[in-house]
């Protein structure tokens, strides 16, 4: 009854992908081209489309019109080529497999080829069954009450003159952790990130947090005497880069009184 | 009387979930109370503590003071930080090895049909949701991963029995033979 | 009655004191109950908790629970024992406050490739090795977090410029025994 229905609608071209003439719109695809990408991009893998696909269509897994479902499945990995998205390797390995599923079942049976091998198709078929119930359990498992969102722990405090124990850590392991972080993210990254002196990181913190208690500060008030020349160097950088990073705005006050410049958390200028 | 008022105390000063044996131990080693009696202690909290704000729950690692959930829209507002998100593919990674467990880095990606990233096992291990149980006597000899007890308290609950039951997966040998 | 126990609720979940007009702020801007409503609320729970093993006591800085004075020496050896060894996670979460202050826990989620978890940066900041310098103007107004004096003073540091240099520690050959 399905497979009449799409033959029906095979009459037109919608359009050429690739040179292959995508003859029906999949029924699902109306949808605006950003969302379309959105859309595609929601996909865990070929299995998760996989299963979409069928469950859209109210199909039962274990009874998939094969060569319905790998028609569909490929017109979507060509939408997907067509708007460049990364398509991972898994995909076209299943584009593969449902094909091989689709010609063996035009070919006769051949009973003893068949013995020692498990049907392609029965194992496509465990594998979605066994994802699905996954799938379904991780969004039960979403659902479940969970520390920071539903459940939050009470405490009562105990004023003991003791003080609070505190573990020890040791400069090395606080250098080894940092270098296991610089490690993991790629060279190029961690020089854009780590760039500025550490001076110049340090002495933005310092400028943010004596914003906190002022609407605005003069520039003036930002360069400290006794550190000298390289002090009001550390200060200066860490200005633009502040600006840069837009946390802070440099404004001239518009009374015109000739004052100098100053600076404003970005969000009292925001405000 | 006097014991469950210290048992409550020690319930309440504890930052962590604590279980009977730990209580105990809070005690000065001559002073012990029974094991028996402070389990009773604690049933008799749970009890006084059904219809308050504020429950005593038994999670995976042991007894806990909790805000009743209904009350939790309230006290979310309390912390500034928006709750972390966890994304399917974490939770589909975390759900596999919870039920499947222990699992290798392979037989998870069996199942989602998808390379899994480093940085979901990375995340799992950073938040001590899953540990490495053992090593596969395979080539490579893959870390075979399970989930923690403080997977289970994050999410209420006491064993992996809890966790939402996992659908059975159909018979398909009759299935298929009539298969055009 | 509602209300007094969503405000015990707050009281009992938030890590610091609270004052009433604290309280107050943690209800929506148009459900914000009056003032007085919420003092009387919290001066019922004071009379309700008065001869329980908690308290409800104000301190300088506002309400808090508290285990009851007598109680205390026997909950004290809670707190006797040397707490656990502090996670990678936390350790590389403070290396890159160091590194990289000002920084909001998003893009110390962003370096770290995983998500950090409220904890960690609680602890942080009850050690008093990290404090919210400000924050940024961005959805959410996530706090920016930096270090402090204490920091520097615990690890014998005059200013944060005697932290080795990024080169410096990629050339450092660190062994650490039992990693954590």
């Amino acid at each position: 009854m399905q497979d009449s229905d799409l033959e029906q609608k095979t009459g037109q071209i919608f359009a050429l992908i690739q040179g292959t003439p995508l003859l029906q719109m999949p029924e699902d695809l109306y949808i605006p081209p950003d969302a379309l990408e959105v859309f595609l991009e929601a996909f865990e893998g070929p299995l998760d489309l996989l299963l979409y696909l069928i469950r859209k269509q109210n199909l039962d897994i274990v009874n998939i019109p094969v060569a319905q479902i790998t028609h569909q499945y490929i017109v979507y990995i060509q939408m997907m080529e067509l708007l460049n998205l990364e398509l991972a390797a898994e995909y076209l390995v299943m584009a593969a497999l449902l094909a091989e599923i689709k010609s063996r079942m035009l070919l006769p049976r051949q009973p003893d080829l068949e013995e020692d091998e498990e049907d392609p198709r029965a194992t496509l078929i465990r594998r979605l069954q066994e994802y699905e119930n996954i799938k379904q359990a991780a969004e039960a498992i979403d659902q479940l009450p969970r520390l920071e969102r539903d459940l939050f722990v009470c405490v009562a405090e105990v004023a003991l003159n003791m003080p609070k124990q505190h573990p020890d850590v040791d400069m090395k392991e606080l250098l080894f952790a940092f270098k296991q972080v610089l490690k993991r993210s790629d060279q190029l990254s961690h020089h854009q990130i780590f760039k500025e002196p550490l001076s110049v990181r340090e002495r933005m913190a310092t400028i943010l947090e004596k914003l906190k208690g002022a609407d605005s500060l003069a520039f003036a008030q930002l360069f400290i005497r006794k550190e000298g020349r390289h002090g009001v160097v550390v200060s200066f950088l860490a200005i633009l880069e502040l600006s840069k990073e837009r946390l802070i705005d440099i404004f001239q006050p518009d009374n015109c009184s000739g004052e100098q410049l100053r600076i404003r958390s970005a969000s009292s200028a925001a405000g | 009387m006097e014991l469950k008022a210290i048992v409550e105390a020690i319930l309440f000063a504890s930052a962590k979930p604590m279980t009977a044996r730990q209580v105990q131990q809070v005690f000065p080693e001559l002073e012990q109370p029974d094991l028996a009696d402070i389990e009773v202690a604690i049933d008799s909290l749970i009890e006084d503590y059904q219809s308050r704000p504020v429950e005593l729950k038994k999670v995976a690692s042991g007894y806990r003071f909790q805000v009743r959930s209904e009350l939790a829209v309230w006290v979310s507002r309390l912390f500034e930080e928006k709750p972390p998100k966890y994304s399917r593919a974490l939770l589909e990674t975390v759900a596999i090895i919870a039920y499947r467990q222990p699992v290798t880095r392979g037989d998870i990606e069996d199942i989602r049909g998808v390379s899994v990233s480093t940085n979901i096992i990375q995340t799992l291990l950073d938040r001590e949701w899953v540990r490495v149980v053992a090593h596969k006597e395979s080539p490579g000899r893959p870390a075979l991963y399970g989930t923690t007890k403080a997977f289970l308290d994050y999410f209420n609950l006491q064993s992996i029995n809890e966790l939402p039951t996992l659908q059975e997966i159909q018979n398909l040998d009759i299935v298929i033979e009539n298969q055009p």
